[in-house]
């Protein structure tokens, strides 16, 4: 077992950066195939009629806005082009700004209102139990929303909202890991058969597989997810071609790395069968 | 009676809630409403408790001086000044108030979002290196993973599926969808089991291991 | 039952009913859950023998203790890096008990790092009860449980430093763990101790299973401390937990059973429509 | 990110309005430098990664604390009794899930959730009270509650419920997680159900342990092994696929800084042209090198072993 490389791991390290650096500078982009998750969630919005309300829950924070950014933007996208009105919460403190911050670049681009097109409530702690409370009543879970911090009643969007996900349609949530979809799919999913739809981190993403189709309407799994989801988005929707091309560039360099990686555990191997032989 | 009225506490709680589940009698979801609003309270209140726990650790170790000291006090530096900042302006104190761009995004944006996202890209560092220096195929278990995760790693990329002539993203497909999903399902069911045998302890009052501390 | 349905439904004029009959598969599973466990806990105090399979990674915690005496290098045990509410850390400090016993009966040094001051209190515990346990109580050294960080990475380091400095033969990590599995499984690997791991959290097993000579995958690692401590509580659940299984598996090969049976919609048979798909 | 889709606008120096979309340049820099800071963990633990990971853990708190303050503390008892008491002065119910109940309950059972958390608080005070238990107690006899319920039915209810389907299937469908789209005969569909429902069984049979081994259930464990192992691996698989998704994007959104709106006032160079400027990256490349030569000659691993 005393088969240690030797190896400095920081040299690994070192030729890891130059390479992502040098593809970054190279920047071409790669254009991929949908998969039928990712096409299964976009079709689930498309199929929602006009004025319908969706509930978005952004359940991430920085750590992970390298994968979930971009489909929490080709979401905005998608739901207010179809004139769907959205009501925003969040079971994570960090990413209320998130929410503040694409709504006020998305929605003037259609020309919505808020209040009446989308309302932001903001974070609510409290995990299992504030899923479980908003499930209860978006009413008593809030009381005032997280933009102008007014009372509920003076925001036309939450007079078609009762309790137990009443008038709420579907649910989507971009998750990171606890709390987040495999949660809401015991409160919102299990509790009220809600209809539900995710975008998730890489690490999420294998656990859906289980999920799909009976309990999850459709996902949006990782970095190759978001790519191809913006593809889709995409076709209709210009402002996010910018979005599109800077992720199909980093699926390149995404894949030289993947192909890296694959061979540093090739050759790893080798050298150590190699080395169990001789030694033998 | 020190143990006797939190148990019950626990218990009626518990079985309000899990009664509620079941009826959607109107008085029975009022109740549900009420305690899950309680908890949320309560989970907040305990996280501010953990800050002073954390305070409480870096002075003394600032006061018994720590080779770290001078970082705790920055620490409790950008905390004090941070909170000031923010609760001035929950609060509307000093004339600072609360509009559409607050001033403690400032902050956010600038030094913890960035900060957060690259603590955790370090890992793709490490990844790389246990994968040249530690991932070995030493058991027909280990080689199985190894050789999953090398079809995942390559179907899901571009030029990945494109040297293995398309073969890549047919098996990955076949993996994720099959094998995968039924592994998660057994994992998934497991696990909710745990929870079940937990969960009805703690309702029913059996476990008191909570109340020791 | 029809009447008792309706009544049910019927709590009052403009009322919600009193039942949601939707529900009752749940209100059942969490019943028989309950009698099944219940049941077994009991048998298991009265001292009914309820066996438990022996773990491949059980007999690895004994080699490697057994190496490391031989080479006369001490053991690390990993605790995990969650809070003493966490279920797997209680467990942890259970098995800790009795690789103590182990290493005192051998004489083997036995070093645990741990991540929170309340963990430690527990370790120390443990140990000092393991060495009892062998009878020899002045082998519990006090110093080699070690409170390093607070943090998690500052921990890793920490870890990371007394694999590379004072070697030990054998690296045990049993516990729940986050990103920091991987470097604590890389270092070790690569200071040539055998490695047995184990946690409940699937997130971090592929690491653990890539790197370590033996892992305890999930629910296994229940399994483990029930069959080291033969707790009454633990080994009803366990047993609980297998008979439910058992019910749902037969459920499920039934349901599906009935669902291609009953799969054609036309006044097909199952057999005709299996004629038309492949014959 | 998106800095890079507005990098060409000119920016102010300081702006407190100013979002993560369009940095400010005090802003930029501050975010290149601290990207750095953490960066420079990987050669060494060292007083740069101290500096910012202290800044992290106390702007992180401050900024967790501000948002259970405002929304787990504020909004349900100020704000929500504030609201009961004007309703009771309306004569109106307040609407408690869905359901009216009479404005003086809904505030005094509020009035009893404040009483609560100031005996959680008293933990401040006297460590080891009776005090703290109560809510404490309540707390986990909710949270144990409302995951029971969820996940029972989730997790086995629903999910088996979604298992129980015809292993045949008469639409021919499309399976592929990427780009092959093939055509799926109604052969395959039935082979694919097969192995899902098999897998599943042989993988929850691995986890039965207080049956006797027969070389049946050996049998059943050594598949649920093979199926568990491939699960694990599309999980490392994907797991790799996320951790590099994050560098990448670090190393984007630093690219995004390379835009003219990053001047400093009197220079020419924006935050990151200044610092990856061919001389600057070829030197610290230099550096890095000749240092990890050095180290090599020095005690190997042990370096990297304090800085993992």
């Amino acid at each position: 077992m005393a088969s240690a490389t030797g190896l400095d791991r920081r040299w690994i390290f070192l030729v890891m950066g130059v390479l992502v650096v040098s593809l970054y500078v190279l920047g071409e982009a790669a254009e991929m195939p949908v998969n039928e998750y990712v096409q299964s969630y976009y079709d689930t919005i498309e199929a929602l009629p006009e004025g319908t309300i969706v509930m978005l829950s952004a359940d991430f924070d920085p750590a992970s806005m390298a994968e979930l950014l971009p489909m929490y933007q080709g979401t905005i996208h998608q739901l207010l082009r179809n004139n769907i009105r959205v009501l925003n919460v969040s079971t994570w403190p960090a990413a209320p700004p998130y929410t503040r911050a694409e709504f006020d670049r998305i929605a003037p681009q259609y020309e919505k209102v808020y209040g009446v097109d989308w309302v932001e409530l903001g974070f609510k702690p409290g995990d299992d139990v504030a899923m479980g409370q908003i499930g209860q009543s978006v009413r008593s879970a809030y009381a005032k929303d997280d933009r102008n911090l007014k009372p509920l009643n003076e925001l036309p969007l939450l007079n078609d909202v009762s309790a137990g996900f009443g008038g709420i349609s579907l649910l989507i949530t971009m998750s990171a890991g606890y709390p987040g979809i495999l949660e809401w799919i015991a409160q919102a999913g299990g509790r009220y058969e809600v209809p539900i739809l995710t975008g998730t981190t890489a690490v999420q993403t294998p656990d859906l597989y289980a999920y799909y189709p009976s309990q999850l309407e459709g996902f949006l799994g990782a970095a190759t997810g978001a790519t191809q989801y913006l593809q889709l988005v995409g076709e209709q929707t210009e402002d996010v071609h910018e979005s599109r091309d800077r992720n199909q560039a980093r699926m390149l360099i995404q894949s030289w790395v993947h192909i890296f990686i694959v061979l540093l555990i090739v050759v790893g191997n080798v050298l150590y069968f190699v080395g169990k032989r001789s030694a033998a | 009676m020190k143990r006797e009225i939190p148990i019950l506490l626990t218990v009626l709680c518990g079985l309000a809630i899990t009664w509620a589940f079941f009826s959607p009698y109107g008085p029975s979801q009022a109740v549900n409403d009420e305690l899950l609003a309680w908890g949320t309270v309560l989970f907040s209140v305990a996280f501010l408790l953990g800050i002073g726990n954390l305070v409480r650790i870096s002075l003394k170790q600032i006061s018994s001086g720590h080779p770290d000291r001078y970082y705790k006090a920055l620490l409790l530096l950008m905390l004090f000044g941070y909170l000031g900042v923010g609760i001035s302006e929950i609060h509307g104190w000093f004339g600072i108030t609360e509009g559409d761009n607050l001033r403690r995004d400032w902050i956010y944006n600038r030094i913890f979002q960035p900060l957060q996202a690259t603590m955790f890209s370090l890992l793709a560092f490490y990844i790389a290196s246990a994968a040249f220096r530690a991932f070995r195929a030493r058991s027909m278990e280990a080689t199985l993973l190894l050789v999953a995760g090398a079809i995942v790693m390559l179907g899901q990329v571009p030029l990945g599926d494109q040297i293995t002539g398309g073969l890549a993203s047919r098996w990955l497909a076949f993996l994720m969808s099959y094998i995968n999903a039924a592994g998660q399902k057994a994992i998934i069911v497991g696990a909710a089991l745990g929870t079940l045998a937990t969960g009805l302890r703690i309702v029913l009052g059996l476990e008191r291991s909570y109340l020791s501390e | 039952m029809e009447a008792f349905v309706s009544f049910l439904d019927s709590a009052g004029e403009g009322m919600a009913p009193w039942i949601d009959t939707g529900k009752f598969p749940t209100l059942v599973a969490i019943l028989a859950y309950a009698a099944v466990m219940f049941v077994s806990q009991a048998a298991a105090k009265r001292g009914v023998h309820i066996p438990i399979r022996r773990i491949a990674g059980l007999d690895a915690l004994d080699e490697a203790i057994g190496r490391s005496t031989e080479m006369g290098r001490p053991v690390l045990y990993v605790p995990g890096i969650d809070e003493i509410k966490e279920i797997q850390t209680i467990y942890s400090m259970m098995i800790l008990r009795h690789v103590a016993r182990k290493t005192a009966e051998y004489g083997t040094d036995l070093i645990v790092p741990v991540k929170d001051s309340v963990v430690m209190a527990f370790a120390e515990e443990a140990v000092k009860q393991g060495c009892q346990d062998a009878g020899r109580p002045d082998a519990f050294i006090a110093d080699n449980v070690r409170y390093l960080s607070n943090e998690q990475f500052a921990f890793c380091a920490g870890v990371a430093g007394i694999m590379n400095r004072e070697r030990p033969a054998a690296n045990i990590m049993l516990g729940m763990f986050f990103a920091e599995s991987l470097i604590l499984a890389e270092t070790g690997y690569e200071s040539g101790a055998i490695q047995v791991a184990g946690t409940a959290k699937q997130h971090q097993l592929p690491f653990f299973v890539a790197a370590c000579d033996y892992t305890i995958i999930g629910e296994e690692y229940f399994a483990v401390t029930a069959y080291l401590t033969r707790e009454p509580g633990l080994l009803g659940t366990i047993r609980a937990a297998d008979v439910i299984k058992g019910i749902a598996i037969a459920l499920l090969l039934v349901g599906v059973a009935l669902a291609t049976y009953f799969a054609d919609v036309e006044g097909e048979t199952w057999f005709t429509t299996f004629q038309r798909l492949y014959g | 990110m998106i800095a890079l889709a507005l990098q060409d606008t000119a920016r102010s120096f300081f702006d407190l309005e100013a979002g993560s979309a369009d940095l400010d340049i005090i802003g930029g820099w501050l975010v290149a430098f601290l990207t750095l800071c953490v960066f420079s963990f990987l050669y060494k633990d060292n007083p740069f990664y101290k500096f910012a990971e202290h800044l992290f853990v106390g702007a992180g708190t401050a900024f967790f604390a501000l948002q259970y303050y405002q929304e787990g503390i504020l909004e349900p008892l100020r704000d929500h009794i504030g609201d009961a008491l004007e309703h009771q002065q309306a004569g109106e119910l307040v609407q408690l899930g869905g359901y009216g109940v009479d404005a003086g309950i809904a505030i005094a059972a509020r009035c009893f959730a404040v009483l609560l958390s100031i005996m959680l608080l008293s933990r401040l005070v006297k460590p080891g009270g009776w005090a703290p238990r109560w809510p404490l107690a309540i707390m986990v006899g909710v949270y144990a509650a409302i995951k029971l319920t969820g996940e029972t039915q989730s997790k086995l209810v629903q999910q088996f419920r979604g298992m129980m389907k015809p292993l045949t299937s008469d639409t021919a469908m499309a399976w592929g997680d990427n780009w092959q789209n093939v055509e799926q005969t109604a052969a395959f569909y039935t082979f694919a159900q097969v192995v899902l429902l098999v897998g599943t069984v042989c993988a929850l049979g691995h986890f039965v342990f207080t049956f006797r081994r027969t070389r049946f259930l050996g049998g059943v464990s050594r598949v649920g092994v093979v199926v568990l192992m491939i699960t694990f691996g599309s999980m490392f698989g994907f797991t790799v696929l996320g951790r590099i998704a994050l560098l990448i994007e670090r190393v984007d959104s630093l690219g995004g800084l390379t835009g003219d709106g990053y001047q400093l006032a009197g220079t020419d160079g924006s935050v990151m042209s200044a610092l990856t400027s061919p001389p600057v990256l070829t030197g610290t490349l230099i550096v890095l090198v000749l240092l990890l030569l050095k180290g090599r000659r020095g005690d190997g691993d042990a370096g990297s072993g304090s800085a993992a």
